[in-house]
């Protein structure tokens, strides 16, 4: 049972949310120009990190807002959980490869 | 329509002896080689079944599993072991009625006793809508050939006599479909039956060798970068199911795949009392009885990326909540062990099977909640496709290409319970 | 146009409860672990979505007697009911009686800011559950901290009871209000009453 | 007592002055309160329990807790409750119970218990109450921390009340635990659960414990308080202080009856006043089954010998030697047991430095070998969390690495056996798990450990000859049956991991979860491949639970009619007494027909569609989602999330939108009004309302926040009675007379807002969802039961009916109106639907790009279309496949080529013969066609036509 901190709410347990994939994935500006390979990169293709990843998680049950969370996707640790107008959070984090990100 | 044959509980004898005798001889332990015509990344049921079949049908032998962990550790050793073939796109059934009937002879080609047990599966409608989902599927498989049946609740209960048919529970049960000839096996037998016949035929499994990263030239893959050390190949097959995401970017491509936690459970062992597979989307559980009298149970899907192999509690609490109504006798059965595996989804809930954007390097992943019951087909086509640099007729829809195109193969609706 | 908001005939209302009152009284537990559950229909309700600083914010809270609460929990009393905050920019004004609320000099505090003011009275009702026990029901099936420590009277969080998606304020000491949409009023009511059974038993450790 | 023999005449926490009677397979027995089955059996002298699953060997009692592998319980009752270990049943007048093999059988009779829940918080859970759970918790309170503690067993107080009495250093940490208990019960802010097992550790500090309620009760349970409840603990702070298991030897014939863990015997002594022989012989390989044998002795028992496996004898065991007189026979290990159905003696042997026996046997006759092949750290809540586990070669034990983030450790779950050690480290983890949660505690220094007694580990204790192949009766896991020949086999197929061992042999998957075997068996490995211990194989991860757990109490109250909400609208009591049968939409339960006395459903159907049709019929439409959406960029808002425009709808006008995924594919459907300029009212199908308003807000906060709009959703706010019928205009006038209802007056898909006669304000809107003229009428809920009897009222004139929802989609299908959900599959484009009209080509919408994919521009993409059977007969079950004319129906020679299915399928009474909606490949470009439905097996040849076979001409729309 996860334990997430809502930018509003503070920390709430897991049924309180619901994920929704890879953050900072924006919207082309405009679909129409694009070709089928990048429009199904917008559609179909999402990072899957073994590691910190960058997701979105909505407070379904709670101020029912939008934030983003930096979760490690093996220990399902919290890392960081910041509003949708921020940016992602510089966390140095040591990866098994030795590889930082 | 004719009624189909009910399942019989198995014989008291059998539920309680142990399981059958193993082999004293599994397979060897070998050093890898430099080189290998074909390099299976994947020492799962999958890479295994592919190995297997690289050997017996193409005579490639000159092959290499490697695998992180153990043989058959990952979702193989985790999987609630249903196999049925009622899909509902032509595409998928055919490849998991391929499966199927490849089952139906494998315990004699391995020379292996599974314990595949062709005591069907009941998938149960709730809804008006699960009803027409249901005759729609059932009607798609007859015409696939695919023994299927819709039963009305009388039906289910001479099928499955402890299932809740009551017209007062809270989402009764307003029929089901049934395959009769689908099933269950032991899924550790079939690994190791298929990782000792490729053993037989000469190939390598060499477990404890991780890949790190991919040998290329040029955009063609030569080889693979391991724990120990390198090794060439002509082909590589990657088959890595909840981590396919992660080979792929060390390959330097993406796939739409997402790594999600999906649990399990095993009661402890009781007596004969639950003759068949009960499968339902609606209120979310799937359930059957292994041969030696545990309760097997599946749950539903993480909603969250996740490695970990395991999920969350609240998942399980709701999953018994559902057994516990459509299975009044499972009150007072007991929940011995859970756990969880890392299942590859797709967008469209069915597998990609075939080329990658990396000549030379195909790929067997995005089987989401289906893998173990395509195991053969699987293993099947993908050594068609490194064998042949081709894709078998049963795999070829399955290409990454169709996100592209937008022709997907949507199963969302038959794999929407984990199974 | 007449407005479809402005209220009816007091007559011909009803709340999702009424026809369950006799159940909730039977259900009401007395002694030591006294609790017991009642049905406040028909309290005038408000939705209101605005920016709560700058000049918006003033306007609202002049029209309300009072300011909006600006932090997850936090409740105000004003001068047509308690505010409680649901999200940064969102807030039910939660009326005692039936009275019509303010919506045309809201609407003018808003002017033309984004947000919205609506009147979802109807679109939830409110349970009042109150005693000793109050606590210990809600706590077989409500997940948020309720220790007075955590959620002291005068606090409002949503979050769900039993399964029911709903607001929980804690009005007063050992005094909780739940606000479920209307349509799980009888559901939330059912699953209260069971949990409220075991307080009139004899007490098991 | 002569019935009891093993009962001593002293001392156990039992109470001597009240009598149970119990039944054990058949037989009467007694007992006292305070005992388990297992202790009370054991005081009715020796006893096989059931014999074991595979072997079917005779089997006795092993241990006194939940580390015993030997005795599951199947107790009757109400439902009976099969595998419950003998050692964890309490005792309770009237109790029967029979001994099972290794399987459980489940009762069919309905479970009559209540299962229930509760979710707490507390800044400090500590979990286990021995010396160092009850100090940490003494000293979490202490800081003003809100604790909780829980423990399995009855009592608190752990390994402390398996000591004697006396005046000794453990009767004094006794007498402290019970002073420390009463204290904690006296904290306001510390409560103690005991009876209550922590069986899961998830992330966060969540824990997941099951308390057991009402069971030792028996009778006396009052009914309707639940029998166990699961609690839901979020822990700021967890202090583990689990305690450790006590391991067995492997040897020969290891496992007959009277074969016991050294430890358990001593808890027999002590908390039950039970002597488990009378004639015994202890098995070491440390110091603590001293104080078993010292306990034995004093209790009047005969102890042989103590087959020590340490070459020397150590100051504890000298002192027990000096004390008592027992022989203590150094580097020697018992080797086989003798004996019929239980032990009668056993055979120890000197062994060399490699662990072999070495020389001639003693035969020492006994009928109790005390065991203790070390200790094993309960280390499984720590091991959930992924804490890490090291091999610690001194203390022969696997014991946790550092603790897990927010977790501490206590007493002997980190190795730390000795009561003094235990109470300093359990002062200090309550102190700094205090401190952690932000209370102010004086956290006293790190405990200084004292050097543990030395130990020499005996993994395997050979047999006769060389062959581990032969060691068949040196049982390592006793439910199982799984022998050291089991483990050598499996070694020998290649296997070489400790996991695929474990499944080739299923030793560790019986009830106990391998609590007794998992370490000797990594041992064993470790001895047949020549490893020097069983840290070098690493060792296994655990998982929840930590000790099986009931489905029931999983479940708790979501059973029966609370095992998922229902949502009823606020017409529901009229619905119920105008007798409605009702159809489960998502969570709500909306009237699918009205039936009158006599009446199938069919004709039920039939009825309410002729009335609608030829007359005026009436339903609840309330569970359509609402939104409210206000703003200054709304209308824009709206044409990137609708396929069509509502920038320019006019206010007091509404219109029918459809959504798409971003993949093209419709998700939803609805008439949306536009109220003022900056305000509109939308409607979502029913199963969609929460999605719907989630998506809306997704894409408001994440994609476009620079937008000016604001939703609110008002689903339940107003009650919708749909009045439709050539006859509703008459009467609306009546229930609305200040409404000017003339055809031009008040035009279709116009909103008007009005007092209805009975002064309650209302919404009306002119929606047709059947063809017919027809009215939403749009009310506060506070009166949508007094408006549903006004219309009936005002229909009564005009003959007005109540209709479902099967009626409803009749009549939608009868216009080709499609079902989000039924004839669309989340395959199905706007433009597969037939809605061209729909689809804007002038702004970009969410999923029009999808559109232009070549697989959706396909030609033969599965169209909506109509069928009709071509006898006029034969009903078309929705569901069915649909094929090509001539197509045979051979799938035994292959699949049969489908061309798609029917989604809708129903009697038309307006149209005189069944119909159907299907996709169909290609669908338009066959209309006129002749294809086959599939029926069951049967073909049924249907004629392909436009999906509107109503009123094409829609001339029945203004009435």
């Amino acid at each position: 049972m996860l334990q997430l901190t809502c930018p509003w709410c503070g920390p709430r347990d897991e049924t309180e949310f619901h994920h929704g994939g890879q953050a900072h994935v924006a919207r082309p500006a405009d679909p129409a120009a694009l070709d089928d390979a990048a429009w199904a990169a917008y559609l179909f293709f999402r990072d899957n990190p073994a590691g910190p990843f960058a997701e979105r998680w909505v407070h379904s049950l709670g101020c029912r807002r939008w934030f983003h969370a930096v979760r490690d996707t093996v220990t399902y640790a919290v890392l960081a959980t910041y509003r949708p107008d921020a940016p992602r959070p510089g966390l140095a984090v040591a990866r098994p490869d030795g590889e930082t990100r | 329509m004719a009624p189909p044959p009910a399942p019989r509980i198995e014989g008291n004898r059998r539920m309680s002896t142990p399981l059958p005798e193993h082999p004293a001889h599994l397979w060897r332990t070998p050093e890898p080689r430099s080189s290998y015509d074909v390099v299976i990344v994947g020492g799962g049921g999958h890479g295994l079944a592919t190995a297997h079949y690289l050997a017996s049908v193409h005579g490639i032998t000159n092959v290499a599993v490697l695998e992180k962990g153990w043989l058959g550790g990952g979702n193989m050793a985790r999987n609630t072991t249903i196999i049925r073939s009622n899909y509902l796109w032509d595409e998928t059934t055919a490849l998991y009625e391929y499966a199927l009937k490849l089952w139906e002879t494998l315990p004699a080609e391995l020379d292996y006793d599974v314990m595949f047990s062709q005591r069907g599966v009941l998938n149960l409608a709730h809804t008006l809508q699960d009803v027409r989902d249901s005759v729609r599927r059932v009607g798609a498989n007859r015409l696939n050939g695919v023994d299927s049946h819709w039963l009305e609740p009388d039906g289910i209960a001479e099928v499955c006599p402890i299932l809740n048919t009551s017209p007062r529970s809270r989402y009764p049960v307003l029929g089901a479909t049934y395959q009769p000839h689908a099933g269950i096996a032991k899924h550790d037998h079939v690994a190791w039956a298929l990782a000792r016949s490729a053993d037989a035929y000469g190939i390598d499994l060499i477990q404890g060798c991780e890949v790190t990263g991919f040998v290329t030239d040029g955009g063609r893959v030569t080889g693979v970068e391991t724990s120990r050390g390198r090794i060439l190949a002509g082909r590589v097959g990657l088959t890595v199911a909840g981590h396919s995401s992660v080979l792929a970017e060390r390959a330097g491509f993406r796939l739409p795949v997402q790594s999600h936690p999906l649990q399990a459970l095993v009661s402890e062992l009781h007596e004969p009392v639950h003759p068949t597979v009960v499968m339902s989307n609606h209120v979310h559980v799937y359930v059957s009885q292994a041969h030696k009298g545990e309760l097997v149970l599946g749950a539903g899907v993480d909603g969250y990326n996740g490695y970990g192999q395991r999920g969350a509690f609240h998942i399980i609490e709701r999953q018994m909540a559902a057994a516990v109504e459509l299975f009044p006798v499972f009150a007072r059965a007991h929940v011995l062990r859970t756990w969880g595996g890392i299942v590859d989804v797709t967008p469209d809930a069915s597998p990609v099977i075939g080329a990658t954007p990396l000549e030379n390097l195909f790929v067997n992943c995005g089987w989401g909640t289906g893998g173990f019951k395509a195991t053969p087909a699987a293993g099947w086509t993908f050594a068609h496709t490194l064998a042949t640099g081709a894709p078998h007729p049963l795999n070829a829809p399955f290409s990454l290409d169709r996100f592209t195109t937008g022709a997907l193969i949507d199963e969302h609706g038959a794999a929407a319970v984990a199974h | 146009m007449a407005d479809p908001t402005a209220p009816g005939p007091a007559a011909l209302r009803r709340g999702p409860l009424d026809h369950l009152s006799g159940a909730l009284r039977a259900a009401t537990v007395t002694g030591p672990r006294a609790v017991a559950l009642t049905a406040l229909p028909c309290r005038t309700t408000t939705a209101l979505r605005a920016a709560p600083d700058g000049p918006v914010g003033a306007r609202l809270a002049k029209v309300l007697g009072a300011p909006l609460p600006t932090r997850c929990g936090e409740t105000a009393r004003t001068d047509h009911g308690t505010a409680l905050w649901l999200g940064p920019d969102e807030w039910l004004l939660v009326a005692e009686d039936a009275a019509p609320a303010p919506l045309t000099a809201l609407d003018e505090a808003l002017g033309d800011a984004p947000g919205q003011i609506v009147d979802v009275s109807a679109q939830r009702t409110v349970l009042e559950l109150r005693g000793p026990a109050a606590r210990d029901v809600l706590e077989k099936g409500c997940a948020p901290d309720l220790h007075p420590r955590a959620f002291p009277p005068g606090r409002a969080v949503t979050t769900a009871v039993g399964q029911v998606p709903l607001i929980l304020w804690h009005s007063a000491a050992d005094t909780y209000r739940l606000l479920p949409r209307s349509s799980f009023a009888e559901h939330l009511a059912h699953w209260l009453t069971d949990a409220m059974g075991e307080y009139g038993l004899p007490e098991v450790d | 007592m002569t019935d009891r023999p093993a009962r001593l005449p002293h001392g156990g926490r039992i109470d001597r002055t009240t009598t149970l009677r119990f039944t054990l397979d058949g037989r009467e027995l007694t007992g006292h309160p305070g005992d388990t089955v297992a202790s009370a059996l054991l005081a009715h002298g020796p006893t096989a329990t059931a014999p074991s699953l595979h072997r079917g060997r005779p089997r006795g009692i092993v241990g006194a807790g939940v580390e015993d592998p030997g005795t599951l319980l199947r107790i009757e009752g109400p439902c009976a409750e099969s595998m419950l270990p003998a050692t964890t049943v309490e005792l309770y007048d009237g109790l029967r119970a029979t001994t099972l093999t290794g399987r459980g059988r489940l009762d069919p009779t309905p479970d009559p218990a209540v299962y229930d829940k509760k979710y707490v918080h507390t800044d400090v859970l500590v979990v286990g109450a021995g010396p160092a759970g009850l100090a940490a918790a003494a000293a979490a309170g202490r800081a003003g921390a809100r604790v909780l503690l829980i423990e399995d067993r009855p009592d608190t107080g752990g390994a402390l009340l398996a000591t004697a009495p006396g005046d000794g250093p453990e009767a004094a940490a006794l007498t402290w635990a019970t002073a420390t208990r009463a204290a904690l019960d006296a904290e306001p802010e510390v409560r103690v659960l005991t009876r209550t097992c922590a069986f899961g550790a998830y992330d966060g500090n969540y824990v997941l414990a099951l308390q057991r309620r009402t069971d030792h009760l028996g009778a006396a349970a009052p009914a309707g308080v639940s029998r166990q409840r699961l609690w839901h603990i979020r822990a700021r702070q967890v202090v583990l202080a689990t305690g450790a298991h006590e391991r067995p030897l492997v040897f020969a014939d290891n496992d007959r009856p009277g074969v016991m863990l050294a430890h358990a015997v001593r808890a027999y002594l002590h908390r039950y006043g039970v002597l488990p022989g009378r004639r015994a012989v202890v098995a070491t390989t440390g110091d603590s089954a001293y104080a078993t044998a010292a306990d034995l002795v004093a209790a009047g028992c005969t102890v042989a010998a103590v087959a020590d496996s340490r070459p020397e004898l150590t100051a504890t065991a000298r002192e027990f030697h000096d004390g008592t007189g027992v022989p203590v026979l150094t580097g020697s290990a018992v080797t086989g047991t003798s004996g019929t159905d239980r032990l009668d003696g056993v055979t120890v042997r000197p062994l060399d430095a490699a662990g072999r026996p070495t020389g001639p046997g003693t035969a020492l006759t006994c009928d109790l070998l005390a065991v203790s092949g070390g200790w094993s750290p309960v280390v499984h809540l720590h091991s959930q969390r992924r804490g890490a586990l090291r091999w610690d070669a001194d203390l022969a034990a696997f014991v946790p690495g550092a603790a897990v983030d927010g977790q501490h450790l206590a007493g002997a779950v980190r190795g730390t056996y000795d009561t003094a050690g235990c109470l300093a480290e359990g002062a200090r983890a309550g102190a700094l798990a205090a401190s952690a949660a932000g209370c102010a505690a004086t956290v006293p220094p790190p405990h200084r450990p004292q050097a543990p007694a030395p130990v020499r580990p005996l993994w395997l204790i050979p047999g006769d000859g060389d062959d581990p192949a032969a060691w068949d009766t040196h049982f390592v896991d006793l439910q199982r049956d799984v022998t050291v020949a089991d483990l050598h086999r499996a070694a020998g197929t290649g296997m070489r991991g400790a996991e695929h061992i474990k499944r080739y042999t299923t030793l560790g998957t019986g009830h106990d979860q391998g609590r007794t075997s998992g370490v000797n068996a990594l041992g064993v490995l470790a001895t047949l491949q020549g490893a020097d211990s069983p840290g070098a194989l690493g060792t296994t991860t655990y998982r929840a639970p930590y000790t099986p757990v009931a489905f029931a109490a999983l479940a708790g109250r979501e059973t029966g009619a609370l095992y998922d909400p229902v949502r009823r609208t606020a017409l529901h009591q009229g619905h119920m007494a105008r007798g409605a049968v009702f159809e489960d939409v998502g969570q709500w339960k909306r009237p699918h027909f009205y039936p009158r006395p006599g009446e199938d459903m069919d004709a039920a159907v039939a009825r309410e569609c002729r009335a609608a049709r030829e007359g005026v019929a009436f339903m609840d439409a309330s569970t359509l989602g609402k939104i409210e959406i206000r703003g200054a960029d709304a209308g824009e808002f709206l044409n990137r999330v609708y396929t069509n425009g509502f920038k320019k709808l006019r206010p007091g006008l509404a219109r029918y939108g459809v959504m798409c995924g971003e993949d093209g594919m419709i998700v939803d459907d609805g008439v949306t009004l536009r109220l003022a300029d900056d305000r509109y009212f939308m409607t979502t199908t029913t199963g969609n309302a929460a999605a719907v308003l989630d998506r809306l807000e997704e894409w408001l906060q994440t994609e476009w926040p620079e937008l000016d709009v604001t939703c609110t959703s008002v689903t339940e706010q107003w009650a919708t009675v749909a009045v439709v019928g050539p006859r509703s205009r008459a009467v609306v006038a009546r229930l609305a007379p200040a409404l000017d209802i003339g055809r031009e007056a008040f035009p279709f898909m116009a909103v008007r807002e009005t007092v209805l006669a009975s002064g309650v304000p209302a919404r009306i809107c002119r929606i047709s969802f059947s063809g017919e003229l027809a009215y939403e009428i749009n009310v506060s809920a506070w009166y949508g039961q007094a408006v549903w009897d006004q219309v009936e009222a005002a229909g009564r004139p005009e003959g007005i009916t109540p209709y479902g929802t099967e009626a409803m989609h009749v009549l939608r299908a009868e216009k080709g109106f499609l079902i989000v959900g039924q004839d669309t599959d989340g395959t199905v484009t706007p433009l597969d639907a037939g809605m061209d009209w729909v689809v804007s080509r002038h702004k970009d919408f969410i999923g029009k790009r999808s559109l232009s994919r070549p697989d959706t521009v396909r030609p033969d993409r599965h169209h909506l279309v109509a069928l009709i059977p071509a006898d006029r007969r034969t009903p078309l079950p929705e569901g069915t496949q649909i094929v090509d004319r001539g197509t045979p129906l051979t799938p035994q020679d292959g699949p049969v080529p489908m061309l798609g299915h029917i989604t809708s399928g129903y009697r038309s009474p307006a149209l005189g013969h069944p119909f159907a909606l299907a996709l169909l490949a290609g669908g338009r470009d066959r209309i006129g066609d002749q294809v086959v439905a599939v029926v069951g097996d049967t073909p049924v040849p249907v004629v392909v036509s436009s999906p509107v076979l109503y009123d094409p001409e829609g001339t029945r729309r203004d009435g």
